[in-house]
């Protein structure tokens, strides 16, 4: 274990958050048994009150989660130093079995608790909560998720040896390899950057038509998931190449780093938060026949679809630039 | 208008210091009028003038404002509810010490998104009309009594709540202040606002600006004068 | 501003304290700025000192010179008396930055458990 | 502005208000706040300054150290070592090392004897280069006295002053006393054809792992320390103790955390009336809570501002005057250098993350039990 301000920061979050999670946990099954919003009675009236901490908590929770991931990643990158063989965050990532799976879940919990709070805030506007049930079984997957996220995390800080060999992102992400980062390092820059492409289109089409027509939210979400698979090949297989002007560097970590401008930063955060907002509007538009939600929903649908529409734009934007800017010439 | 079908409350339910407050209480109150709650203390005048206005949830029966249902609402809902329709004047004034007039008239705008400017306008209308426009920057705890209702009458009509509640309005006021207070009610009729006190002050139920009378004992309706 | 009405007292103070955060929030930039502009003069004087580490064939800070043990932590030399004691952590305050090998005697380095110390 | 931002806007005034009429009272709480957010800073931006400090500086040690030991102790090198490890493939050049140490009776001081590699800092015989320190410690009455050591009672030994490195130089110097081979053997006493250790360069650091193997076969005694494991002793060194102080800091920042929660939750009778009057004129729990998060958060991230921007002065305007000691330790001979600035991202975000979190956690648990009140409980 190596003591580091950053790992303490990242415990911090994990308690907390484990302890939000559980509570809200044991919580959601008392909402599942007891909650009936008909009744006046005192016991519904506290139920109620609750409903309100558990949304404020989780959502205190889901910021902390973003700002984690983020300093999860950094932290990463910048201990890259302290091991043997390592130039990127993927080295301290694969330090041990726990590094790599620690992110995954992080990412989960992210996707999972914004999916969380998008229905959180739309429920609460409903004036029956319609969606309160939903809402706290909900929860009560994302629990062990969280829980699950944090004792990985916890293992893979514990494991932290500095005299193990670690290796490269430049052996990871190589065609030569078998598995899933070699296959998509492995795709064609052209075809990657045409399928990217495509699935822009699709983003852009769905997104339009689920605007206007005012339905079919869960077909932009379908086109969302798409695009986000989309680009990660494209940032492995053909945008890392253009931000390190260098034909063989598939690194999607060292993107992340000082030398590269943190350009990372500005493809990840628009991607990551456009493709939670096109999920979360397919979730919602599950909804739309929904009573008290009828006259909310729809509203609420076309910002989701809009931010979402917004942050898939900038996303293609950095893609762009760092394309027009690159010197290094792919095509033609 | 406001309807109430057979509500009634309980408070500590199903504790042994369980309280039935009220019992199976039915009553409308229209608009345009000035209605006044009256009996002994510990008769439910307090709990009906809170259930009236959107403050607290019937245990049973339903509530409904303007024919919309508000019984079954959320709290959040309640709340929104009562921010648009009612304002109240509590027994003891409950100003915030330490906060001027005028910050305690701005609070319950504040959950509303006021623009500061405007708000402070409308703050000094409100109390030019109630005779407060020099004490507006005075820390409520410098205020006489009187001055302390005008202030709390201030606090509950600056969200233009077409209803005002008043809660006892005249048990700590002298004979000159309860006259004060009854033309303030008189105004207030005259710019449209429904008011409903409870009171067990003859001075006001014998009053001629008073449209209707209920009387209450031990939770229940007793007798209804007009 | 003529013929409109004065911001309330509460506005006013909400703006005095958001202009100190604001001000915090300068002096922080401003410290940064500082960092960045005197970084040429810092890297300057860092590579005078590695020009100096590289002719003389230095290997350690000498920040901890009090005890000869910990003159060297890099090099960890074992003849000094106290460190390999049990205790030794407390000898000497710099002890707690640069604490003797985990590992004792033998073939020690620097390290913090056992599993650390390679050669 | 939108209603949304004008609702939060009205919220944070009245807790500026409610927060005014107890002005002493949460003054003085931003103000130990900020001092503990002062002293995890101060740790960190001391430590990662230290850290860069000592990642650039070490850069140009040799890159490979081999050391002889005998019984698990430092031994003294012979000289025919050199010429084995020169004979390695990979291997640009190995040169003997000289350097001890001496300590100084008349001021209790340790100091590093040490022969140069470059030729063009040994001085002639009978001088020598001195480190910032020495002159300063010794008291010299004028730049370029002679030194006098004294080995044992009744000997002298002179060097001249043949050069002072200077103060910018510190961090590696300070201590450091460079004579030439000769004088370092005659003062030492030590026979020709040993040195203290072997500085080995190498070309292609991706062949020091390769040189490494074949060297501890040739030398199976030795000890062998690479340039990285030293670059990497001292990035744990530094990061180690700044993790030892924050969690020491991180136990009176749960104080704190304990303290804030029991002040949320023990709210005067006063103030939970107030919230009950708030309430019953037509807030919302969730205003309540809004309004009670910008008192959390005016503290928490007040207290952080301040701690950090004095923070930054203290270690890089004022040397890390309350650290000094601490580091100096008894050592009489301390590097008089200034520290690079440098404000890092990552370690402002964990420093936020570590002061401002456990603040408002603490506190929201209390604050939506008082927000959670009954509205008609003032009427009763």
């Amino acid at each position: 274990m190596i003591l580091q301000t950053p790992i303490l920061a990242l415990l911090l979050a994990a308690a907390l958050s484990n302890a939000v999670a559980l509570w809200t946990a044991w919580f959601g099954l008392r909402v599942l048994r007891g909650w009936d919003i008909a009744s006046g009675s005192r016991a519904q009236l506290r139920l109620e009150r609750r409903t309100g901490l558990a949304s404020t908590l989780f959502g205190f929770v889901m910021l902390i989660q973003i700002a984690a991931l983020l300093l999860f990643v950094f932290n990463a990158d910048r201990m890259a130093t302290l091991f043997v063989g390592a130039m990127c965050a993927v080295g301290t990532l694969n330090v041990n079995a726990y590094g790599f799976p620690a992110l995954y879940l992080k990412i989960a919990v992210f996707f999972a608790a914004s999916l969380w709070l998008i229905l959180d805030r739309v429920d609460r506007q409903g004036r029956d909560y319609p969606l309160t049930r939903l809402k706290f079984s909900g929860a009560l997957l994302i629990a062990p998720l969280v829980l699950t996220g944090a004792g990985t995390e916890l293992a893979f800080f514990l494991g932290l040896k500095t005299d193990v060999i670690t290796s490269c992102c430049s052996k990871m992400f190589t065609p030569a390899n078998d598995g899933i980062a070699a296959e998509m390092t492995g795709t064609a820059p052209a075809t990657a950057l045409w399928f990217l492409g495509l699935a822009g289109v699709a983003v852009a089409a769905t997104g339009t038509v689920s605007l206007a027509a005012a339905r079919l939210q869960w077909l932009f979400a379908l086109a969302g998931g798409v695009f986000f698979a989309a680009a990660l090949t494209a940032i492995v297989s053909v945008i890392s190449l253009y931000v390190y002007d260098h034909p063989n560097h598939h690194c999607p970590f060292c993107l992340l780093q000082r030398e590269y401008g943190y350009v990372g930063y500005a493809l990840y955060v628009p991607l990551f938060a456009g493709t939670a907002l096109a999920m979360g509007a397919g979730l919602l538009s599950l909804f739309a026949g929904t009573g008290s939600l009828a006259t909310v929903l729809p509203g609420a649908l076309r910002r989701l679809v809009w931010a979402s529409l917004i942050c898939h734009g900038l996303f293609g934007a950095v893609v762009l630039s760092v394309i027009a800017t690159s010197r290094l010439v792919l095509f033609g | 208008m406001i309807s109430l079908r057979s509500v009634t409350k309980l408070y500590n339910e199903g504790r042994p210091n369980e309280l039935r407050a009220l019992s199976d209480v039915s009553l409308e109150i229209g608009r345009d009028a000035v209605t006044v709650f009256k009996g002994p203390s510990g008769s439910g005048k307090t709990t009906l003038l809170s259930i009236v206005g959107c403050m607290a949830r019937p245990t049973s029966g339903r509530v409904l404002v303007d024919g919309r249902m508000v019984s079954g609402l959320p709290e959040t809902f309640l709340t929104e509810e009562r921010r648009s329709t009612f304002g109240f004047v509590f027994q003891r004034f409950n100003l915030i010490r330490g906060l001027t007039v005028a910050e305690n008239v701005a609070l319950p705008a504040a959950p509303l998104g006021p623009d500061p400017r405007a708000l402070a306008a409308r703050i000094e209308t409100r109390l030019e009309a109630l005779d407060l426009a020099d004490k507006a920057d005075t820390p409520v705890e410098h205020l006489s009594g009187g001055e302390m209702q005008r202030a709390a009458i201030a606090r509950a009509l600056i969200n233009d709540a077409p209803v005002l509640i008043a809660d006892e309005p005249t048990a700590n006021l002298d004979t000159d202040l309860t006259h004060r207070f009854l033309d303030i009610v008189a105004d207030l009729r005259a710019e449209g606002r429904s008011v409903i006190l409870s009171s067990h002050d003859p001075r006001i139920w014998q009053s001629d600006l008073v449209d209707r009378v209920v009387g209450m004992a031990d939770g229940r309706l007793a007798e209804v004068a007009a | 501003m003529s013929g409109r009405a004065p911001l309330p007292r509460a506005t006013r103070r909400l703006r005095l304290v958001l202009a100190l955060f604001g001000a915090g929030l300068a002096a922080l930039a401003l410290e940064a700025a500082h960092a960045r502009l005197s970084r040429p003069a810092a890297e300057l004087r860092m590579a005078a000192s590695a020009e100096l580490v590289r002719a003389a064939g230095l290997t350690d800070l000498a920040l901890f010179t009090e005890a000869r043990h910990s003159r060297n932590p890099a090099l960890a030399d074992l003849h000094t008396a106290f460190q390999d004691a049990p205790m030794s952590f407390g000898h000497f305050p710099s002890g707690s930055f640069a604490p003797r090998p985990a590992a004792g005697f033998g073939k020690g380095t620097l390290g913090f458990d056992a599993d650390e110390v390679r050669r | 502005m939108t209603p949304g931002l004008r609702r939060q806007r009205a919220l944070a005034e009245y807790t500026l208000a409610a927060m005014a009429r107890r002005r002493g009272k949460n003054i003085g709480l931003v103000a130990v706040y900020a001092a503990v957010v002062f002293f995890v800073a101060s740790a960190m931006l001391f430590s990662a300054a230290l850290r860069r400090e000592a990642a650039i500086v070490l850069s140009e040690a040799p890159e490979l150290v081999v050391q002889n030991l005998l019984m698990g102790r430092h031994e003294l090198m012979p000289g025919a070592a050199v010429e084995t490890l020169a004979g390695i493939r990979g291997v640009a050049g190995a040169q003997g090392r000289l350097w001890g140490y001496f300590y100084d009776r008349v001021n209790g001081a340790n100091y590093t004897l040490m022969v140069p590699f470059d030729p063009a800092l040994i001085p002639p015989a009978g001088a020598a280069i001195f480190g910032e320190a020495i002159p300063r410690t010794r008291d010299h009455p004028w730049l370029g006295a002679p030194l006098f050591l004294s080995r044992h009672p009744g000997d002298l030994v002179r060097f001249n002053a043949a050069g002072q490195l200077t103060a910018a130089q510190g961090l590696v110097s300070s201590d450091l006393i460079l004579i030439g081979e000769a004088d370092f053997r005659a003062f030492f006493g030590l026979p020709p054809e040993v040195y203290t250790d072997i500085a080995v360069t190498i070309r292609n650091p991706r062949e020091i792992d390769t040189i490494v193997q074949k060297a501890e076969a040739l030398l199976p005694d030795a000890r062998f320390v690479t340039r990285d494991e030293i670059l990497r002793t001292y990035q744990k060194i530094f990061s180690w103790r700044e993790g030892i102080l924050v969690a020491l800091a991180g136990a009176s920042i749960l104080a704190f955390a304990i303290f804030a929660a029991e002040k949320a939750s023990g709210l005067s009778a006063d103030e939970a009336r107030e919230i009950g009057i708030l309430k019953a004129i037509g807030w919302d729990m969730r205003d309540v809570i809004a309004m009670k998060l910008w008192e959390g958060g005016l503290v928490s991230v007040g207290a952080f501002l301040a701690g950090t921007v004095a923070a930054y002065l203290h270690v890089f305007a004022f040397g890390a005057a309350l650290f000094a000691p601490v580091l100096k330790g008894w050592s009489v001979i301390y590097p008089d250098f200034p520290l690079a600035p440098e404000i890092d991202g990552i370690e402002m975000t964990a420093l936020f993350f570590l002061t401002v979190l456990p603040y408002l956690a603490a506190t929201l648990v209390p604050i939506w039990r008082i927000a959670s009140a009954d509205p008609d409980q003032v009427m009763r």
